[in-house]
């Protein structure tokens, strides 16, 4: 790529590059001048020019909110954040199962579930049902693809097991109960199960949830994340995309609209 | 007031319908018992602790029993049994009832099983009465200290995973101005067929519901209340397999409420339907007994379904729900029955489809303290845009003059509750509810509005929904997915081999006292 | 709709007062001038530059006229002897006058008299057709994208200080769903008496009101328009000693409403009452041809004065308010009378008391687009808080259908917005609108309720406060701090140096037109 | 002092020293995936830890804002805030009057004003207007006070000639408005004009308003300065103190009870 030119960016409140954010955080203090003094010392110890603890809130009798604006002198060059160019653009509906059809020749077999003790179903379904999310609809839907969805409270093991025995395409996991990264290590968990079973580096393993994004994903061992607002359409397009890769109908590393990043 | 709306005639309608709805389910409720029901009733007796790897003894010892195939005479026969054996304690009944192969303990003749029923019902007796004189304590400490403040409570939720650190945040909530405190359990505990032992200090999305951990936070929350002047009160889950232990474990630890529905299990857990009916109704009675609210569960099928399309499911669940308590003898004020804001804010006119709705509630159940949800389905990660949509709950809240409202938190879409987020929400109700106190007086809906209109279709669609409830079975339209669009029959689900037939001579003394039998 | 409440005699009644209260007043406007309407008079003729140190060209000149005692001919008469002597520009009539002894520009004979009479009769009219074809742009601007979208118009301040970071804000609120654009000006601008020249970048909590700042914001206003095909209104501050010169500014660079009351200067920035009372008149005369909407500034009132107590004062000067507008020929639909969310949070039953005087507002002036403003003085620094109390404003708003919404800011307390204030205060606004808009057609409100006593109570002691400015007079008001608690008497203040009577044979071809008679 | 044991306190959100804060900011930037990696890349530049970019809003076309959760592992050691010692308690209304009475001798007299272009009456007027502030009397209403409050929009040089002509004990200053630090910038011309004048380090010179502080008003040259919330008690203590210790009556230094800080 062609040496580019530097964009620096900075937060931006009153007036271009001013650098201003806002916090909040609570102490475990009372409410006191001292404990406003506490405040300041902690944002200055955090690199923050121009604090002002505006406000102190008696949150607790030993707790205290603070709301700060400061100024940062953080900056990013935004020129060099990477984005892969898309070169393939996102198929509606129609035009990818005729696309299925002519490039895959078969249906495409997914499986789908909320695994471990993860009750969440809405974001699955969303995936996954007839009715799909916000007017798109979801891959039961797509003539061209056989989608299977067990619901939740599912165990890794069961759903690697009934996929398997459909000889499935691709593997949908969702995992919304984040607290204290309970998803990473069910996640972990299930990518171990599909180590044991053999699957992995075939089978296309997908994770998806509010707090999953696609580099979250990779690192725990799965080919791809997606996270909140995702449409199912999105889904079913990289699924196909990375299906006719995996068959080696299609370049490695073709970059596609809507594809996970 | 809100409505009319309706007629009285349509409600009491919908009301007999409901009756008729749960008196099936009763059949089965009467001839049946759990291994959670007999475990309930050990508890009852004292069998409170562990064994070794943290087992309940109550787990161990009906499990022998079900194993030996003789629990369908009543755990309370066989725990007498083993008194008579010489057992000096709960630990000791467990493992002479485990050491000895059940064959081996023959029948009683007519007056020794005559003699041993009539000393476990004075045991039993006893019990309950030790159970009644704690649950005065709790009410006197509420009158010691003024009685409870106006409806709507203000009612916030503690979820560390660690009973210490909730006990902390449950008190800087109390100091915040809450008025009841809800500790989340672990996730999934739900499906423990036991309830764990102890103090915990490591959950995922809330603390397990132990009887010491009651103990912990009650026993702040007590302290706290004592320096606010103001009782604060405590609740927790009665919900998954061992709905009626809990019940009876919150009862003993002084609990004011309980999240505690007749379907829940059901439809959100895949718990069995027949295990979960029959559960519900022995933690029922227990709440009955010792004025616990319970609080249903309706609010979730708008999670599910959407608000606006399954508005008339949860009417229709309240009457059920309702129905369901009456017949385990709780009053109206023990019902808390569940609603919420969850209709999508992006839809015009959501203000009046939700205050046509929590008018409708009270319209039909004006004596239930109902339980009133803030938006959380909806619920996205800009947290000013979270808070002001809170607010408009508040407002129909206090409007609508719910009896219990929980607070939405501004962070509601990303993880539970911080300190600070349930001061925000705690700072905004407060606001709220002085601002707007009273407003309901202020103006007489009119009968040919949005409100009015939409109110009468929801109820219309309610009554369809019950009678065809009524008609083809609760189990049939539990089958075709009618509550929270999930489906589920009557013999899938986690718990259905927990539950047997009673035999002939079933011994139960608690269900007796219970039931007014005793 | 909000009321009866009131008889609609007794709101005539008022109205009756109000335009008795006006009347001596305007016995002083017609027989003075001041060097602000004459400056106004020398920009309607082109002089809109400066000079050296950035004066501009039409203080010069009037000064000039000023100290040579001859003003009270009318600067338009000596702007015609200036082009009788050969001026080819305004920058060269300035020079013309100012080099000239004024002594030795003597009488001219009546015939030729007539004849400049006639010629800067001809030129005004040229000048205000230029006017009138500038607004008439506007005006096909707002039609050709759709018109203007219903009320309440959403209104946000950018106050940067310096105009193309202000360009910057304006565009994003646009584009975030603001309605309508206000540029704070720099404090104390009001004091000056000029106005400034030329594009600023440097202004103390706003921005300069300068007629090439307006130029800069309405372009780029005019372009963000034609992109999000909905046309977006901008307005500014008329106030203070330049009042009515920045009023044509105004109209000529196409602002849609200006901030625009009867007493604020006097009663806010200490500016003598003589002299505002007739610069308003004639900034006014301007708005009406021009077809402004003025914004009145009562809110003001309740910032220094309490909410609560001085309820009355808003609505007795909304009246007064109303009335010199009238009498200016303005039109009600250019009346944003302006009022507020102020009564302190503190207090029990804001929501209904912020409700009652809303809707008191509104049945007294239903023509009249009303500015309705947010809470400002008890705003504190939780930035939560503060926005949650900014949404009970915006429910109010849309519920009594407010022409005009300021929009909060959840930094109030701290600085002008940021941009993502703004932001965060649209998006709960369209969130509002959205679900509240028609909540009025849902409810009658109760002729016995708090709503209806307090509207009533509020209406009756701004009714005694019409009385006694009626009967002692507007000026023996303000002296008693009837408005915003603040005393000011007819001599003092500001500017009354630059108030002279008019000489019998004053010329004033702008105000002719604007009054109509030419 | 003794040696103090240490206090380390941080941020406390979910569990006790997690570090939590929350923050806010805009990007000037469209709403993509890669502003979102530029908001991360941002507060990781802050040294913040396990950083959320939760939200993420599209502002305005060209401007998002960020709603971040994340850990700081900044923290302040509380008990080496230094507060002083409150050796004087504070007086109610009657106690101070007769303490003026039996101490001074003589009416207090203070002027005070909103100086410079600021018209924010509201402040000053709750300090000494009769009515006060909060249910707190106004200096004007304590008999052994004399108090004149000469309004807003005041020259700097005007409010000290007025008070020099009555010989005043102190002048009061109010500063509202303080964008780009207005308020520094006029204080500072009022302290010149107070040297000019001669009564520098004679009369007592108190700042007051949202923005101020004590620390902030001896920098710029006064005696004290009042923030938000003051109540016009605190101020009629503080003076009456003060004005003994200039006046030799009291120890100076003495700590007495809402002394400014
Ligand atoms: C609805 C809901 C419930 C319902 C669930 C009903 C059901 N059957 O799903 C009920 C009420 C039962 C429930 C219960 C609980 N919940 Co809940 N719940 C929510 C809520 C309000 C909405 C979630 C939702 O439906 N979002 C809508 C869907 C469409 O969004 P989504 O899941 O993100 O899915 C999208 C994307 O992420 C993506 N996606 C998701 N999965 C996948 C998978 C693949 C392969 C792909 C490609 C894409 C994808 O596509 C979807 C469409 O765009 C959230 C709060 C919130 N507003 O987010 C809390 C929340 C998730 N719940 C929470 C908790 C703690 C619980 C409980 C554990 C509480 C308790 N202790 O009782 C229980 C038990 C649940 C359990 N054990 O799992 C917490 C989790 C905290 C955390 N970060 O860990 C949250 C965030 C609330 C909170 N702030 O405390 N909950
Ligand atoms: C009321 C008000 C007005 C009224 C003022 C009426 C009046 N005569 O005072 C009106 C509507 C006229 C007004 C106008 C403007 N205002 Co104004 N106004 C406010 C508002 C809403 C409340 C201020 C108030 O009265 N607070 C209540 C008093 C009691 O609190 P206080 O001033 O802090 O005083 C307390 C303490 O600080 C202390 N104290 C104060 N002074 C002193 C002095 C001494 C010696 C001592 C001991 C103590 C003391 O004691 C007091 C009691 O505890 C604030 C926003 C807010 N909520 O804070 C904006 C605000 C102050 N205004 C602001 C602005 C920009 C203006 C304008 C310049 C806008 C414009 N361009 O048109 C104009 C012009 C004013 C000017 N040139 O000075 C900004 C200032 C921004 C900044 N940080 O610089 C604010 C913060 C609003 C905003 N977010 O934009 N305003
Ligand atoms: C009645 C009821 N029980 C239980 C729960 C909690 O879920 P879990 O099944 O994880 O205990 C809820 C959640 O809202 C509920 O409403
Ligand atoms: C009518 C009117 N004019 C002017 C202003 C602005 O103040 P300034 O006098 O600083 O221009 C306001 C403030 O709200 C106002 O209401």
């Amino acid at each position: 790529m062609a040496a580019q030119t530097r964009q620096i960016i900075r937060p931006y409140g009153d007036r271009r590059d001013d650098g201003i954010i806002q916090m909040s955080f609570t102490l475990p203090v009372p409410c006191t001048e001292r404990a406003k003094e506490a405040a300041l010392q902690l944002c200055q110890q955090m690199g923050l020019k121009d604090v002002k603890v505006h406000g102190m809130e008696r949150a607790a009798e030993n707790y205290t909110l603070f709301i700060v604006y400061a100024r940062t002198e953080a900056t990013v060059d935004y020129a060099a954040i990477k984005i892969p160019e898309v070169v393939v653009h996102k198929m509606g509906f129609d035009e990818l199962n005729a696309f299925i059809e002519k490039n895959v020749g078969r249906k495409v077999v997914v499986f789908g579930a909320c695994t471990g003790t993860d009750t969440h179903t809405v974001g699955i379904d969303a995936i996954l049902n007839m009715k799909g999310f916000a007017g798109d609809y979801g891959l039961e839907r797509y003539p061209w693809f056989e989608a299977h969805n067990l619901g939740s409270q599912v165990p890794n093991e069961d759903l690697i097991a009934r996929a398997m025995a459909r000889n499935a395409d691709a593997i949908l996991v969702s995992q919304v109960v984040t607290q204290r990264d309970v998803h990473k290590d069910n996640s972990r968990a299930f990518i171990e199960a599909a180590k044991k079973a053999g699957i992995h580096g075939k089978t296309l393993l997908l994770l998806g949830g509010p707090r999953v994004d696609h580099k979250l994903a990779c690192e725990l061992g799965f080919d791809a994340g997606f996270g909140p607002g995702t449409k199912p359409s999105g889904v079913a397009n990289y699924v196909v995309h990375a299906l006719l890769q995996r068959m080696g109908k299609e370049k490695q590393g073709t970059h596609f609209e809507g594809e996970p990043t | 007031m809100p409505g009319p709306f309706i007629q009285d005639e349509q409600i009491a309608a919908a009301r007999k319908a409901a009756f008729e709805i749960t008196q099936p389910v009763f059949d089965h409720i009467h001839r049946h018992s759990s291994v959670s029901v007999e475990r309930t009733v050990l508890r009852m007796f004292g069998m409170a602790g562990a064994g070794q790897l943290g087992i309940p003894l109550a787990n161990l010892m009906v499990d022998k029993l079900q194993s030996a195939g003789v629990l369908h005479k009543g755990a309370a026969y066989w725990y007498g049994r083993a008194l008579q054996l010489g057992a000096q304690s709960p630990l000791d009944a467990v493992e002479r009832i485990a050491a000895l192969p059940a064959d081996k303990l023959g029948p009683l003749s007519p007056e020794m099983e005559g003699n041993l029923r009539e000393e476990i019902r004075a045991e039993a007796r006893a019990a309950m009465g030790e159970l009644k004189s704690r649950v005065d304590a709790r009410n006197a400490l509420r009158a010691e200290l003024g009685g409870m403040p106006p409806a709507p409570h203000k009612y916030v939720i503690v979820a560390t995973g660690n009973i210490y650190d909730d006990v902390d945040q449950a008190r800087a909530a109390a100091q915040a101005g809450a008025d009841v405190i809800a500790v989340i359990r672990s996730t999934a505990q739900s499906l423990l067929d036991y309830v764990p032992h102890g103090a915990t200090t490591e959950g995922y999305g809330g603390t397990y519901a132990t009887q010491e951990n009651f103990r912990i936070m009650r026993e702040a929350l007590d302290e706290e209340s004592r320096r606010l002047k103001r009782y604060i009160q405590l609740t927790n889950y009665s919900s998954g397999l061992a709905m009626a232990e809990i019940a009876w474990a919150a009862a003993y630890e002084r609990l004011d409420m309980l999240l505690n529905d007749a379907m829940y299990g059901i439809l959100f857990r895949d718990i069995n339907m027949r295990r979960t009916f029959l559960d519900q109704y022995v933690s029922r009675r227990i709440c009955a007994y010792a004025g616990i609210i319970i609080n249903t569960g309706e609010d979730n099928y708008i999670t599910t379904a959407d608000a606006y399309d399954a508005a008339h499911t949860v009417i229709a669940s309240q009457f059920i729900n309702e129905s369901f308590a009456h017949r385990a003898g709780l009053k109206d004020w023990q019902l808390g029955l569940g609603h919420s804001y969850e209709i999508d804010p992006h839809r015009p006119d959501t203000l009046l489809l939700e205050l046509s709705q929590a008018m409708l509630v009270r319209r039909c159940f004006p004596d239930a303290p109902c339980k009133y949800m803030p938006p959380t389905k909806h619920k996205e990660t800009d947290i000013f845009f979270s808070h002001a949509y809170d607010v408009m709950a508040d407002l129909v809240a206090i409007w609508t003059r719910q009896g219990i409202q929980l607070l939405g938190m501004m962070t509601e879409a990303m993880h539970t509750p911080l300190l600070a987020d349930r001061y925000v929400a705690l700072k905004a109700a407060n606001y709220m509810y002085k601002a707007a106190r009273g407003i309901d007086e202020e103006f007489v809906v009119r009968e040919d509005g949005k409100i009015a209109h939409r109110a009468r279709e929801v109820f219309g669609r309610a009554v369809e929904l019950l009678d065809e409830c009524r008609n083809d079975g609760l189990v049939a339209a539990i089958g075709r997915g009618r509550f929270g669009d999930v489906k589920r029959n009557e013999t899938g689900g986690k718990g259905l081999d927990g539950v047997f037939e009673r035999s002939p001579d079933y011994f139960n003394p608690m269900l007796e006292i219970l039931e007014g039998k005793a």
